[in-house]
């Protein structure tokens, strides 16, 4: 596991994203904290508009042009907000590789793959098209992609979303960077392909003392990958800690509803209970928690002042009622 | 505050653009030393092969005796042209005139300072019998063709019989004839059926070239009595010719130049000045005007009166108005479908009288041009001392009243839209239209094709049209032919209906034509002066304006001139200093 | 597409034979137009006796052979005018192509890099100033302004006065100008195609970049291009080798339809720089109610944009990968 | 599938993704709107206000611009400025006209061949492909050529030119919302065909004709000029912007008599173009996104 005692590889302090839409504002970051170990796998999880994306956009400098970011991204000891393009971009795809949701529409569907790969390459090392592009075989096959040599002239519309994914992988990890970070890794794929997806990412991650960042919606997939979960709420971290104690233990009345509604194989008896309501809509500032419109265990006071994040046990908890703590007697789900 | 902003954005736009100009401008002005260059490149250029098909080069010009003024300067003449066909003896336009006139050559030809002298070409002397009907020419024996051979007699009749056979829009001026005689190389007898006192004339009309028979017949050229279908030499003449004349025909493009060669061995005692002769179609008046200003061209034949002011203070231009025998007139036809009022005389007079002839003359050709009394144009016998149209809109009003159109009439005006020796058809007809409307009178424009314009007033006549008219030969006959009441003249056709009428007939004009086609001199002039009196009694032809022409020419060039019968005769032209 | 073929042919055929003027009328001239026996036999020889349906039977059996018929106007084949004038027109279409695909990508990538910024806005108004001026007219403003008064640009006509053409092999006067070695003659054709080919390609010009200035917005948004810059890519680069690479695909469906496009258009540019071209011999031919002319051009119109079209999907095939393997 | 079906009508499918906020498309909104509502109001009031009468010779013969004639006056003495201004009342009309009578019937063609399908559509296909194969110039002015000169004629020609044009386009839409779920859904409760066509289908179809029929005008303008530039169009002396361009041109050093009637055209043409793009991102649902 992580050791946290060194400084950390990536560092997340009140990281806001606003984007200027056509009637004002959408404020989507809204004071974010993320701390990534070397090594270590940490999981964002939220609904779709929760800002998770946006965040890992904002950390490497790839928001569209409508969109500013403020706070702190540190990157060993760097700050990204605001570093000039060349830092970034050595950054980008040197240091930190990034995968996205729709390996469809992620890669560049008039160039063959072995050219895109080895794009990545040449990019950030002196090294001749040629060599670029026998590397990029090397990262097919590392990726587990069959018949690399053979294949490697294709065309993205030519492979299974699977294939494409492990292409996007190959690519991010083309020059053995600290960080990959996954944006939805597994959402646009098959069932069996994300667990195939999975797993590559889990041998990546043991072969190369890779730290990953893992954005999601599905905390299915976090549970057999992820060493820390961070829970995302309307552009806030609702709660973060080791996965363990987030799955046991969950003190957030959103984490508690998102595992309610997750269907779970070694309780099959149990009711599936989903979260009624939607998000807000982050056009304005909400008043008080922004999800004590959801919450059932809302008071009063959750609708005046938005709670601090703190440490409850070993996670970190932004919730003014904490009902597990005062219904321990409950015991687990 | 936003306002302003965008304020400025446009003022941007507007820089954005003038700086762009100027970027522009200034690649275009180095390139230009470039372009001004050319003249020189070119002229050496030359001497790569030619081309055309059969031209011999026009840089072998043989040194010595025969050496040409000119040098090696080629001439380049602007023209939008409208040529028919190159075969002389089926051809019919104002360009054809030229190109005839040079390649070929007539028996006589007219003196550009008096049409009505005539002066020998390749006859040496003529002479017609008393009664006008025989007419025999002596050829000069030196004349040749350009392949060498020598200018006979066969060759003469062989030419004029074809042009009269194939039917061709100048062959009625082969009319009459009866018989040819060339039992003698040197000497060529003609007989009409009857007294033709025109003839000489129209032996001076460029369409009356002389063709090398051997040649032509050898293309399948043929002067049989159905020519009009068996003779096969069309397109051969379309890149060849076979004349005597000072230069050859080397190449013709359609829509872009006809190209002249220098008839190394021209006969003749004026020796070709330029190896080459270009005549450029080039459409319009500000073109040709550039050209001419920059030296691109020599002589530029359809400058606007308009223009002409551009080339003023230019010392290198030279410019000279001088009076044409052409003009445009509008035509009444009273047998047209929808024509009915126009039955009535005193309408057409009506109609002439409202027309502001001086108004019009300034607004077509800005004041250069003339009135013209009757479809003879001023200066041809017959013109002199007839009544020009006077503009008098009160009596055209007390005329249309006695008529009982004092409250006015709709009438069908179609017309060929053209622009023709500086007149533009539109213009002339909403000036008319103008005119008209004073009278109540309400012409509906139309302006159509003029192959379109021809089919109508063919089929069934046009109530009010405009056309214009340029003299093939000195004689005035061919007015009375063409716009007398006379039978097949194309007025009285066209007058009476078209083929869907009845021919209109004035009977007093075929007498005066058959009495002046048997006189000479005073008697033949007072004929056909009766005849142009005649011909603006019957109210059909109302000449609007005969124009004037504008001579343009880079002042170097010699022997510019306008001719009744040829147009522009090349072989005139040289090279001064 | 052989009915398509067959549709334009009778289309030609139908529009020649309703104008309402008989053709024979510029054939004999006005004076024998009145005379019955000249008049027969002149249709006797051009093959305008015989109902409409026969003449049409005729032209269509001719047309199998390449046979277009003879011009009334200019007496030669149609399919020998045609070649004649071809180069001409292609040399003017290909010039308006590489004027307007050029400057109009170039324009469009440009707007789309500096969207929203006076720079985009400049080319953008630039470009609808090219779609909204009419051709004829601008044509004369550029010869009044650019040559008569200005004397910056070559005149109107293919070739200098004076010049001779370069000799005949390919019959465009820039290729056959280098073919003779003569390099001055092929800077001064090349010259005066400048204008007429601007006058041409604008509208083109205007049209293409806000084509590719739509598409290029588009792509810039695109997942794919997203992951360039996440591979560390400069912008630079990202948007030649991805944005641009893929928002000029759409370029190509209407570069086919442009190009027959521009050489039809080159009726009017034709017109007011006496560029003898198809252009201008369609207008002669129509004036003078040429039939086998008019049919000639139109099917030449026609077969252009067949073919046009052919070469878009050609084109299409060799840059899309998704296309080329499908 | 003919190659011709895959000739692109490229205006709808890629709009920019430009919002109203951007201040080009307020400042082109703004002048298109008040160019065209300039005309408009020229076109109605002229009679009142107008400096000369369009056919009166006022004045000397091809006078330069001055003050009593601020575009000069033409051969024939009249005032160009003023024939100018007419001219508005014989291409506005005109170019409305056609684009109105255009997407009628290309609406009503194209809407039954992409709804029923089968020969209607084969037919009416076949005759939008055979008619586009033609370069719009050369069969407008064949047609008019055929018909003669005239402003009519001018206009049925180039109702000819442009409806297939519609028809395709709106068999496309048509084509493309017939298999929309809520379309099918209303054919699953046994709505009529004719029904659909009207409420469901066409609706949905026009916005897209609408916007095109708004770019299309500018173009029908020129083409209007065109005609008439080629003496196929209006009549004289009938103050037509393109007519007046061919009087212009023979006076070439008498600038000012084309200058007016070009920039006329112009500015029509542009503030159509503009009026489109707006209008297009006004109504097309993907530019809003």
């Amino acid at each position: 596991m992580s050791d946290l005692t060194t400084p950390p590889l990536l560092e997340i302090r009140d990281l806001h994203v606003r984007f200027a839409v056509r009637n004002g504002q959408v404020h989507a970051v809204r004071g974010l904290d993320l701390t990534v170990h070397r090594g270590e796998v940490a999981a964002v999880v939220g609904e779709s508009g929760s800002g998770k994306s946006a965040s890992m956009l904002a950390t490497l400098g790839l928001l569209d042009i409508n969109a500013s970011a403020s706070g702190s991204v540190r990157f060993d000891g760097t700050e990204l907000l605001g570093a000039p393009p060349p830092v970034l971009r050595s950054i980008r795809g040197g240091r930190i590789g990034m995968i996205f949701q729709d390996p469809m529409t992620s890669l560049n569907p008039v160039l063959d793959i072995r050219r895109q790969i080895a794009e990545a390459v040449i990019t950030h090392r002196q090294v001749s098209p040629r060599q670029a592009e026998s590397k990029a075989v090397e990262l097919l096959e590392m990726v587990s992609f069959p018949d690399a040599v053979r294949r490697a002239r294709s065309y993205p519309h030519e492979l299974s979303g699977g294939m494409r994914q492990r292409v996007m992988i190959a690519m991010a990890l083309a020059n053995d960077p600290d960080i990959l970070i996954a944006d939805e890794p597994t959402t646009a794929l098959d069932v069996t392909v994300q667990a195939q997806i999975l797993d590559l990412l889990r041998s990546l991650r043991q072969s190369r003392e890779l730290a990953i960042v893992l954005i999601t919606h599905d905390l299915g997939v976090v549970a057999g990958l992820a060493d820390t979960v961070n829970v995302m709420y309307a552009g806030r971290i609702a709660e973060s800690g080791p996965v363990v104690d987030i799955f046991h233990r969950p003190q957030h009345p959103y984490t508690i509803g998102l595992l309610a509604s997750l269907p779970r194989l070694d309780r099959p008896d149990r009711e599936l209970t989903p979260i009624g309501g939607v998000p807000p809509r982050l056009y304005e500032e909400p008043e008080g928690c922004s999800f004590a419109p959801r919450c059932r265990y809302a008071v009063e006071a959750c609708h005046e002042v938005e709670p601090p994040l703190e440490r409850v046990e070993a996670s970190m908890v932004a919730c003014s009622v904490l009902p597990m703590r005062s219904r321990t007697a409950e015991g687990s789900l | 505050m936003r306002r302003h902003v965008e304020g400025r954005n446009w003022s941007k736009v507007v820089a954005f653009i003038a700086v762009g100009a100027i970027i522009v401008a200034s690649c275009g002005s180095s390139k230009k030393s470039a372009t001004t260059a050319a003249p020189t490149g070119t002229g050496s250029q030359s001497t790569t092969a030619p081309s055309g098909t059969t031209a011999p080069s026009g840089t072998t010009a043989p040194a010595g005796t025969n050496a040409p003024s000119g040098g090696a300067h080629e001439l380049v003449i602007d023209r939008d042209m409208d040529i028919n066909s190159l075969d002389i003896s089926a051809s019919y336009c104002d360009t054809c005139q030229i190109f005839n006139t040079a390649v070929y050559e007539t028996l006589i030809t007219v003196d550009p300072a008096d049409p009505n002298k005539l002066l020998p070409r390749l006859a040496t002397s003529w002479q017609a019998n008393t009664d006008n009907t025989v007419f025999t020419f002596k050829l000069d024996p030196a004349a040749k063709f350009a392949d060498g051979s020598q200018v006979e007699a066969k060759d003469v009749k062989f030419s004029w019989q074809r042009l009269g056979n194939l039917k061709g829009s100048a062959s009625y001026l082969m009319a009459g004839m009866k018989s040819i005689d060339d039992s003698d190389p040197t000497t060529v007898v003609i007989t009409f059926d009857a007294p033709n006192s025109a003839f000489l004339p129209i032996v001076a009309a460029s369409y009356l070239g002389i063709i090398n028979s051997d040649v032509a017949t050898a293309q399948g050229a043929t002067d049989a009595a159905d020519a009009a279908t068996a003779d096969k030499a069309g397109d051969w003449f379309l890149a060849h010719s076979a004349g005597s004349g000072p230069y050859q025909l080397e190449s013709y493009t359609q829509g872009d130049k006809l190209v002249l060669t220098r008839n190394d061995k021209y006969w003749g005692a004026k020796k070709p000045a330029f190896p080459r002769v270009t005549i450029a179609e080039v459409k319009d008046s500000s073109s040709q005007l550039q050209q001419l200003q920059s030296g691109d061209a020599d002589i530029s034949m359809q400058i606007s009166v308009d223009a002409v002011g551009q080339l003023q203070g230019n010392a290198d231009v030279t410019t000279k108005i001088v009076d044409s025998y052409n003009y445009v007139y509008i035509a009444l036809s009273p047998g047209a479908a929808g024509g009915e009022k126009l039955q009535d005389v005193t309408v057409r007079k009506a109609i002439k009288e409202a027309i502001d002839y001086d108004g019009a003359i300034q607004a077509l050709v800005a004041g250069k041009g003339k009135k013209q009394a009757s479809p003879i144009p001023n200066g041809f016998i017959g013109s002199a001392g007839l009544p020009l149209p006077e503009y008098n809109l009160d009596d055209a009003k007390k005329l249309l009243s006695a008529a009982g159109l004092a409250d006015g009439f709709e009438l069908d005006a179609t017309y060929p839209d053209a622009n023709v020796y500086g007149v533009d058809f539109n213009l002339m007809m909403q000036k008319i239209q103008q005119d008209l409307a004073k009278v109540k009178i309400n012409l509906k424009l139309t302006p159509i094709q003029f192959t379109d314009w021809i089919t109508r007033i063919n089929a069934k006549g046009i109530p009010v049209t405009a056309v214009y008219f340029a003299p093939d030969h000195t004689d005035t006959s061919q007015y009375i032919q063409y716009f007398g009441l006379i039978p097949n003249s194309f007025w009285a056709g066209s007058a009476g209906g078209g083929a869907a009428g009845k021919p209109m007939d004035n009977p007093k004009e075929s007498d005066l034509l058959k009495q002046a086609l048997g006189s000479s001199g005073d008697a033949k002039a007072k004929a056909y002066t009766d005849a142009g009196q005649q011909m603006i009694d019957d109210e059909i032809i109302i000449p609007i304006v005969n124009t004037q022409l504008v001579l343009a020419s880079r002042t170097n060039i010699t022997g510019m001139h306008y001719s009744a019968c040829c147009n522009l005769d090349l072989g005139l032209l040289g090279l001064a200093g | 597409m052989p009915f398509l073929l067959l549709g334009i042919v009778t289309i030609a055929f139908c529009i020649s034979r309703l104008i309402p003027a008989d053709p024979l009328a510029s054939i004999v001239g006005v004076r024998q137009m009145a005379n019955p026996t000249i008049v027969a036999a002149a249709r006797q020889k051009w093959g305008l006796n015989g109902s409409i349906l026969e003449q049409y039977w005729v032209f269509l059996k001719n047309l199998v052979r390449g046979d277009l018929g003879i011009s009334f106007r200019t007496r030669k084949p149609v399919t020998h005018d045609l070649l004649d004038r071809l180069p001409a027109t292609l040399e003017l279409a290909v010039g308006a192509l590489v004027v307007g695909g050029v400057g109009g990508v170039a324009l469009g990538a440009y707007a789309a890099s500096k969207k929203d910024k006076m720079a985009d806005h400049l080319s953008r108004g630039f470009s609808l100033l090219g779609s909204s001026l009419p051709v004829f007219w601008i044509g004369l403003v550029f010869l009044f302004v650019l040559y008569a008064r200005l004397g910056w640009f070559p005149g109107p006509g293919r070739l200098p006065p004076r010049t001779k053409p370069p000799g005949h092999v390919t019959g465009f006067y820039t290729i056959d100008s280098l073919l003779d070695g003569n390099f001055t003659l092929f800077r001064q054709c090349l010259w005066r195609l400048v204008l007429p080919c601007f006058v041409l390609g604008w509208a083109y010009m205007g049209q293409l970049s806000r084509l590719v200035r739509a598409a290029m917005l588009d792509e810039i948004n695109s997942d794919y291009v997203r992951t360039a810059r996440a591979k560390g890519l400069a912008e630079r680069l990202v948007m030649r080798r991805h944005v641009l690479r893929n928002a000029w695909l759409p370029t190509l469906t209407i570069l086919g339809f442009s190009f027959a496009q521009l050489l039809t258009a080159s009726v009017l540019t034709e017109t007011i720089f006496q560029w003898n071209g198809i252009g201008s011999y369609a207008v002669q031919s129509a004036n003078t109610l040429d039939f086998p002319g008019i049919n000639g051009v139109s099917l030449f119109a026609g077969l252009a944009f067949l073919l046009a079209n052919l070469a878009t999907d050609v084109l299409y095939a060799v840059a899309d990968p998704k296309i080329r393997l499908a | 599938m003919s190659l011709l079906s895959t000739a692109p009508r490229l205006l709808v499918d890629v709009a920019p993704r430009s919002t109203w906020k951007s201040p080009w498309k307020r400042v082109t909104v703004i002048a298109g709107m008040t160019v065209t509502s300039f005309w408009l109001v020229v076109l109605i009031t002229l009679s009142w206000w107008a400096p000369y009468k369009p056919l009166d010779a006022v004045g000397g013969r091809l006078q330069a611009p001055s003050w009593h004639h601020l575009f000069g006056t033409d051969a024939l003495s009249r005032d160009v400025f003023t024939r100018t201004l007419y001219g508005a009342r014989q291409t506005l009309p005109v170019s409305v006209g056609v684009i109105v009578c255009a997407v009628t019937i290309g609406t009503v063609l194209g809407s039954l061949a992409g709804f029923f399908g089968g020969w209607i559509e084969s037919v009416v296909m076949r005759l939008v492909d055979v008619t586009l194969a033609f370069p719009p110039i050369f069969l407008a002015m064949a047609v008019a050529a055929a018909l003669g000169p005239g402003l009519q004629n001018a206009f049925f020609a180039m109702v000819i030119v442009w409806w297939p044009i519609y028809a395709r386009l709106i068999r496309g839409q048509v084509q493309a919302v017939k298999h929309r779920d809520h379309i099918q859904a209303a054919v699953s409760i046994g709505a009529t065909r004719w029904r659909i066509l009207r409420k469901h289908v066409l609706p949905l179809s026009f916005t897209p004709a609408l916007i095109n029929a708004t770019l299309d005008l500018g173009q029908v303008v020129i083409l209007t000029a065109t005609l008439s530039f080629l003496g196929l169009g209006a009549k004289p002396p009938s103050p037509e912007w393109g007519a007046m361009i061919t009087d212009g041109a023979q006076f070439f050093y008498q600038w000012w008599v084309a200058v007016a009637p070009g920039i006329a055209i112009l500015t029509v043409a542009m503030s159509f173009n503009f009026l489109g793009d707006g209008l297009r991102d006004a109504l097309d649902v993907r530019a809003k996104r």
